[in-house]
């Protein structure tokens, strides 16, 4: 197998008492879905925080393409080509959503320390943020403010904004949430494709989604990982049925 | 024909209370000047106590309604921003009230005028005071600006005795217990404190509830009767050195004190007083000359021949006052707080800066 | 028999923007019903007229008899209507006890029955709720709905985010809930499940009701229609 | 000796300083309103108590028209102003309330004339103790303590322990959501607002009487009171405590010291100016510096 | 052209045509007015980069204002005296050429604005309008408590400092001045609000943690912002120095910060002209209330407190949504 694009080692994380993630390693190969499922409040988006930097771990390790990134900022991850979504939607409200996005692709290559040029008529922003918005299934709302957007509507203008950053590899929580049938539909046909691009470590509770994506799958439960395995596997592991699947296995 | 006269001082917030006193004081001068008072027209403006509002006022009136002199002003800082202002557009400033030294010593200007007292006077007087009765022992405390550093430099150039403490307080402080811990622990015989306003109000009333009884002394304004009535009976007995007081024994002081009872219903101020002088001393001069003979005028003013409520009143070589400086007391008088004269603290007192004043 | 929820013809803009073109749907006590719909088609803006944090333009909304037309929305809350809003929106700086306890009013459910309901919640009681798992906040802000002790539970996805033997908790949960009398407007997107618990369905289309009916009548060729399976 | 006094007199002052911000802590720490019209309402309550002492003579009747005049000014203002104002941006309420302080300063003056008005402390209150140590100590400064003290906890066991200090926090974080759960927040605010009002006139009265009642005297008072209140971390009545203690400690043994301690190396004079200069600017710099330290206040809840 | 641009010009065309008809009306005053709603609207414009794009609510832009104003002042007063400013490192000369002036000016401000910025920045919220209001109260207490240059009593320096070609103390070549600059820093703010910076700088206020997500570190775009935000404020600081030909610590007073806020939001905030607009009623309500009556402040608070109840968005906002209704029928 291809060496990992992602690589974390014994990652720890405590909350006074609570050990949100208790020595968890995973890895994330080019070109997979990896999916990590589990009960609620089991440490799936404290684990994403920790990967993109936004809380830092007690312990552990995280390679990226090779590289330690455990003392790189939020920012910094970012630059480097790893792209989040965010269990609740995290837009800017107040820009459109062509500004959201090219927002993205701007913070993608690096250069925001320009104060000349009018960003609305710099095409190397704006014409792959279309490109995105067309993609994650938003096309005639380019003009529209992230605000007043309906709550899938927003999921997908998060999507695109995970898109633009044309990132080496996606960390997406929950992106089907509040899609609706339609758009989970289209939602996964976006992922399945997208998984030439970069890798996806996707946290999700549909399982409609997971079962339909995912390479393989991790299962979280308090903060520690007690099975990875391929699809078919997981469904048939009696703990995870136990813990978690209930009937949807 | 008649003078324009630009008034500004402050009309609004807490130090209303001194600029209406300078408002009352200068206008019940014209208004008992009768006819000759009607050839002043006054041009009243409030400067919120804020130096930069002050000077562009002071531009208005010079710019916008021509007047000739300009009068008013309480506090020094806005004095140092409207004086050069003033005196540079080629008009004549009377004050009222703020001297600092700046304008008294190479500062000066042969259009300013100081009808009041050189800043630093009623300080030197305590000092005096306080080393002609034999207190060996002071605390100076005053507030750390530079009228405040004025004031004990001033203080100590006539004391003779030891300065046990000098302590400098924040501008626009409120509780004084910190002080008062000092004062009780110093061993000060007496003690000389320059709070202005809000800030005296509060240390009297504190200064008595604390339980300490070492002596005070202040300057004039301090215990002025604008806020006297503030502080209560607390005040009552507490020495303070001015160049005037209620009491003053002339026929224009007895007119002025009397005149300003009947028409506002209190005892006036000092403040107002020296508004009631600078407004005699215009219309003296206006009776010999006019501004628009700017020598002429100059010379009518240095002369000043009128009737001060003062007494004896004179101009020193930098066109500030030489003038006796007396002891007060604070008593009660029909009921009301105002002061009493107990001794002289200083004759003829000039200033300290007069020799560095080349005009 | 009057409806227990009746809404007919209701208007509602943002602003300039009109977002409801006719809202209809009736509701009868100890039901449940589906409001359904793709993305952006005005299910939570319905939702936000009936429990009066969007003032609707036309129609008329009547809630057990009353014309909720001049009424506020505490007043309404006070009626019977518990919310679980769309995207949660516990209180983030309060506990989970806190949360709970805010809009209280008397009735049979209580924090014990919550937790029994919930044993999560019950393990986090002291955390405030900023820091709880995105499920967490969903239990909770059910929860705090049921606190209430409403007459009428408006979920609005509430099962988005939970897991699946959480999900399968809840809709077990409408159901006794269901079979207690309690009415019931939910909007969710698991087919499967509203089938198995609601009694009607009605369907949404660029803000105006385009169906109303039983789940079982619903087609496919209607599905993929509007809702777009 | 006079370090224990000092010390005390920093306790004091702190007292004094809680007593001052209490209101603001209500109606800025737990609602989120940013009331610069809080000094005004403080002034509100001494000029209220100083008239109502003079008319009747008697200290405490002035003291009850004090907070019955600033909670209904607080009321009023709420109803008619602040209420438009929760659901736009917080920086409307800054307008609004430095507008409500141009009002209100000139409207005490239209009413009360321009000069300072006599407040004094009741006998009971007035005079000096001794201490255990035979220290003489004002015993209105006693007072204050207590007061200030009383004040603190009735305000904490009202946030953390009732529902209505509950419903208020929820209030603070979303009013909409609190309202669609059956709370009717509109009337709970103007309550808790004319309650933060009544704070603020009872530190008018009580501070007043030992300091000058007169127009501007809230103007400091607003700024030491947000000062407090930051300190300490915004919603937390323990960190306003604790936040007036320190700054009180601070500048009271900061004027203490720091000229004595500047002597020992420079010309005495220059001390006493520059060292007091430097005391003035100590609770600024404490601030500054407990700030970089912990953005969010001592007690703060991490923003 | 769109709305918004057609409100920015004729806001800045009326101010102009105030001071052009005031001076040949002959009302000298007048044009000084319109000057010093340019230089106040000018340190509002300032402000308005920190506060209405970047969400930087400081409350102590008077720091820089101050700074601004003492530098004109220490140059002109020692220009006047002959003394040097410095002699060590390096000597340094005064001037009473505003050429000269301004830009030590904006660079003493920038350097103080580095470093408040950099610490302030480490807080957000309430929280950072606090510690800059602690900075700026820190040197407006050491400037009232310093000696050198007057403490409290401020410093005058008698006559305006000089600028090539024109005559500075003629109140409509001053106003050309002012107002020149004030069209200058408007210009900077539109171009730079609308480029890639200004994109990153409103996405940081909205949403930090967002624009964290796709790589955008927050502090040093804030950062740059705050301090460029402070040059111009400077600017104006030292402009409003040679207006009154004097200084003084008020300059550093909490009020003045509070007075540039409230310009700010007076107007509009985030809205290109909202401070020149903001300025320039409050101004204009001094003015015309201050013969009204004694109590012409109470008025003014009236005036201030219906405007914010009235008009959402300040007076820009107000502006817009009246054109947009009689544009809609
Ligand atoms: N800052 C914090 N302080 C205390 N506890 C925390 C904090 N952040 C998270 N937790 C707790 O850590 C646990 C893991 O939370 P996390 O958000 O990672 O769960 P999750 O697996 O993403 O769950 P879900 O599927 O419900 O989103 C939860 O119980 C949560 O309450
Ligand atoms: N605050 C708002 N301001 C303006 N328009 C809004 C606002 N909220 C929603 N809208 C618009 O109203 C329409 C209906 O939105 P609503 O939230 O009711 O949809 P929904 O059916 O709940 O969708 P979803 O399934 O995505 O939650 C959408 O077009 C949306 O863009
Ligand atoms: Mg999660
Ligand atoms: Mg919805």
């Amino acid at each position: 197998m291809a060496d990992p694009i992602l690589s974390i080692r014994g990652l720890k994380k405590s909350f006074g008492a609570l050990t949100a993630t208790d020595d968890v390693s995973l890895d994330l190969f080019p070109g997979e879905i990896h999916a990590l499922i589990g009960p609620n409040g089991a440490g799936k988006s404290t684990l994403i925080k920790q990967i993109v930097g936004e809380i830092r771990p007690n312990e552990g390790t995280i390679r990226f393409e090779g590289q330690v990134i455990d003392r790189l900022d939020a920012a910094a991850r970012a630059r480097l080509g790893l792209a989040r979504s965010f269990q609740v939607s995290s837009v800017i409200p107040d820009f459109t959503v062509l500004q959201n996005v090219m927002l993205a692709v701007a913070g993608a290559d690096g250069h925001v320390f320009r104060f000349h040029r009018p960003a609305l008529s710099d095409r190397t922003l704006t014409e792959p943020a279309r490109f995105h918005i067309a993609h994650a299934g938003l096309s005639g709302r380019e003009g529209t403010r992230a605000s007043v957007l309906s709550h899938g509507e927003r999921r997908k203008l998060e999507i695109a904004m995970a898109l633009a950053l044309r990132p080496r590899a996606f960390l997406l929580d929950e992106p089907m949430a509040g899609m609706g049938l339609e758009g989970a539909k289209q939602l996964t046909a976006i992922l399945s494709d997208l998984r030439s691009e970069a890798p996806i470590l996707l946290v999700e509770h549909d399982m409609d989604a997971v079962f339909a994506l995912a390479d393989r799958i991790s299962v979280l439960v308090y903060g520690r990982i007690i099975a990875t395995g391929s699809v078919a596997e997981i469904r048939a592991n009696p703990e995870v049925r136990r813990s978690y699947l209930g009937e949807e296995a | 024909d008649g003078v324009k006269v630009g008034l500004i001082t402050t009309l609004s917030g807490g130090g209303a209370g001194i600029g209406a006193d300078v408002r009352d004081g200068f206008m019940l001068a014209l208004k008992n000047a009768g006819d000759a008072g009607k050839q002043v027209e006054v041009v009243l403006e409030d400067d919120q106590q804020k130096p930069d509002v002050a000077v562009q006022i002071a531009d208005k009136m010079i710019q916008s309604d021509n007047v000739d002199v300009l009068t008013g002003i309480i506090w020094s800082n806005l004095a140092m921003a409207v004086v050069p202002a003033a005196t540079g557009q080629g008009k004549f400033y009377l004050s009222s009230n703020a001297a600092p030294s700046a304008l008294a010593g190479s500062g000066c200007n042969p259009l300013y005028f100081s009808v009041s007292y050189q800043n630093d006077n009623l300080h030197e007087a305590a000092g005096a005071y306080a080393s002609e009765k034999g207190v060996k022992k002071m605390f100076i405390m005053a507030p750390n600006y530079p009228a405040g550093q004025d004031s004990l430099a001033g203080f100590k150039r006539f004391y003779t005795g030891e300065v046990v403490a000098e302590v400098y307080t924040q501008v626009g402080q409120t509780d004084f217990a910190a002080e008062i811990a000092q004062i009780r622990a110093s061993g000060a015989e007496e003690v000389f404190f320059f709070q202005p306003g809000g800030m005296g109000i509060a240390f009297l009333k504190q200064y008595a509830e604390s339980g300490v009884d070492i002596p005070l002394i202040g300057p004039g304004f301090s215990l002025s009767e604008d806020i006297l009535p503030a502080v209560g009976d607390a005040a009552i007995g507490i020495k303070n050195t001015s160049h005037w007081s209620t009491d003053l024994d002339n026929p224009a002081n007895k007119a002025f004190v009397e005149g300003f009872r009947a028409d506002f219903g209190r005892f006036p101020s000092l403040y107002a007083a020296q508004a009631y002088d600078t407004a005699n001393l215009l219309l003296s001069a206006m009776a010999k000359a006019s501004p628009s003979d700017p020598e002429a005028f100059r010379a009518a003013l240095a002369a000043a021949e009128f009737d001060s409520v003062r007494g004896k009143f004179g101009f020193g070589p930098n066109q500030h006052p030489i003038q006796d400086i007396y002891v007060l007391e604070v008593e009660k008088r029909d009921g009301e707080l105002t002061n009493k004269i107990i001794g002289t603290a200083m004759t003829d007192r000039g200033d300290a800066y007069a020799e560095q004043c080349q005009m | 028999m009057s409806a227990f929820l009746e809404l007919d013809g209701v208007t509602a803009s943002y602003g300039t923007v009109q977002a409801l073109f006719g809202v209809s749907l009736r509701l009868d006590e100890g039901r449940v019903l589906a409001l359904m719909g793709r993305n952006g088609m005005g299910k939570t803006t319905t939702i936000r007229c009936i429990s009066r944090l969007l003032p609707h333009k036309g129609g008329t909304i009547r809630f057990r008899s009353s014309n909720l037309a001049g009424l506020n929305a505490p007043r309404v809350a006070r009626l019977g209507i518990g919310l679980v809003p769309e995207g949660r929106r516990c209180f983030a700086p309060l506990t989970v006890a806190e949360n709970l306890t805010v809009a209280a009013r008397p009735g049979p459910w209580d924090i014990p029955r919550v937790v029994r309901l919930f044993p999560r919640l019950g393990e986090r009681m002291g955390q405030v709720s900023r820091t709880l798992s995105g499920g967490e906040q969903q239990m909770l802000a059910i929860g705090r709905a049921l606190m209430t002790n409403p007459k009428l539970l408006v979920l609005d996805e509430a099962t988005e985010g939970l897991a699946p033997v959480v999900r399968q908790e809840i809709w077990e949960g409408v159901r006794r809930l269901k079979a207690e009398g309690l009415s019931i407007l939910v909007v969710d997107k698991s087919l499967k499940e509203l089938a198995s618990v609601a009694d009607s369905a009605v369907v949404l289309e660029r803000g105006q009701t385009v169906w109303t009916g039983g789940l079982e009548d619903l087609t496919p060729e209607m599905a993929d229609r509007w809702l777009g399976v | 000796m006079l370090l224990a006094e000092q010390v005390l007199n920093g306790l004091q002052y702190g007292m004094m300083l809680f007593l001052m911000a209490a209101g603001l802590t209500l109606v800025f720490g737990v609602m989120g309103l940013i009331n610069l019209a809080h000094g005004s309402l403080y002034m509100i309550g001494a000029f209220a108590c100083a008239t109502v002492a003079a008319w009747t003579g008697s200290f405490w009747l002035g003291l009850a028209a004090s907070l019955a005049a600033a909670a209904a000014a607080g009321a009023l203002v709420e109803m008619a102003v602040i209420r438009r104002l929760y659901p736009r941006d917080h920086l409307d309420q800054v307008l609004a309330t430095f507008a409500l302080i141009l009002v209100f300063s000139e409207g005490t003056r239209w009413i009360f004339g321009d000069f300072p008005l006599y407040l004094k402390l009741p006998p009971a209150l007035s005079g000096a103790v001794t201490l255990p140590g035979g220290l003489q100590y004002p015993l209105f400064r006693l007072v204050i303590i207590a007061v200030g003290a009383a004040v603190a906890l009735g305000l904490w066991l009202l946030i953390t322990r009732t529902r209505l200090g509950i419903r208020i926090r929820a209030g603070e974080a979303d009013r909409e959501m609190i309202g669609a759960l059956g709370v009717d927040i509109a009337r709970l605010y103007t309550i808790v607002f004319a309650l933060g009002a009544a704070l603020a006139g009872l530190a008018g009265a009580l501070v007043g009487s030992i300091q000058s009642v007169q127009v501007g005297m809230g103007e400091p008072v607003l700024i030491l009171a947000f000062v407090v209140i930051v300190i300490g971390g915004i919603g937390s009545i323990k960190g306003a405590l604790v936040g007036a203690l320190l700054v009180g400690m601070t500048d009271t043994l900061g004027k203490a010291v720091i000229p004595g301690l500047f002597a020992r190396f420079m010309e005495a004079s220059d001390a006493n100016t520059s060292g007091s200069a430097v005391a003035s600017m100590l609770i600024y710099i404490l601030m500054a510096a407990v700030l970089l330290v912990r953005p969010q206040g001592l007690f703060g809840a991490r923003a | 052209m769109n709305r918004d641009l057609i409100v920015n010009l004729v806001i800045f065309a009326l101010l102009v045509a105030v001071a052009l008809g005031a001076h040949v009306a002959g009302q000298g005053f007048t044009v000084t007015l319109a000057t010093k709603a340019a230089i106040l609207g000018l340190a509002g414009v300032g402000l308005n980069l920190a506060l209405g794009y970047g969400g930087l609510v400081s409350f102590g832009h008077a720091a820089f204002f101050g700074i601004g104003g003492y530098v004109t002042g220490i140059f002109a007063s020692h220009a006047a005296n002959g003394d040097p400013i410095l002699t060590l490192p390096f000597t340094l000369m005064g001037s009473n050429e505003m050429l000269g002036i301004w830009p030590m000016a904006m660079l003493a401000a920038a350097l103080a604005a580095l470093l408040i910025g950099a610490l302030s920045l480490r807080t957000s919220g309430v929280y950072f309008i606090m510690v800059t209001l602690a900075f700026a109260q820190m040197i407006y207490y050491f400037a009232i408590s310093w000696p050198r240059y007057g403490g409290e009593d401020g410093l005058s320096f008698y006559v305006r400092n000089s600028f090539p070609g024109l005559n500075t103390f003629d109140p409509i070549q001053y106003f050309a001045i002012c107002a020149g600059l004030l069209a200058l820093a408007l210009l900077f703010t539109a171009v730079v609000t609308q480029s890639r910076f200004g994109l990153a700088l409103q996405a940081t206020r909205q949403n930090e943690q967002r624009s964290t997500a796709v790589g955008i570190r927050a502090t040093p775009v804030r950062l740059t912002a705050f301090v460029l935000s402070a040059m111009i404020t400077a600017l104006a600081g030292a402009l409003y120095a040679d207006l009154n030909r004097f200084v003084s610590p008020s300059m550093f007073s909490w009020h003045m910060s509070g007075e540039i806020m409230v310009f700010v939001i007076l107007g509009g905030v985030g809205r290109l002209c909202g401070p020149v607009a903001g300025a320039a009623v409050f101004i204009l309500l001094e003015h015309l209330l201050g013969p009204v009556s004694d109590h012409w402040q109470a008025l003014l608070g009236l005036m201030l407190l219906a405007i914010v109840l009235f008009a959402p968005g300040g007076l820009i906002g107000l502006t817009l949504k009246a054109l947009r209704r009689t544009e809609h029928g």
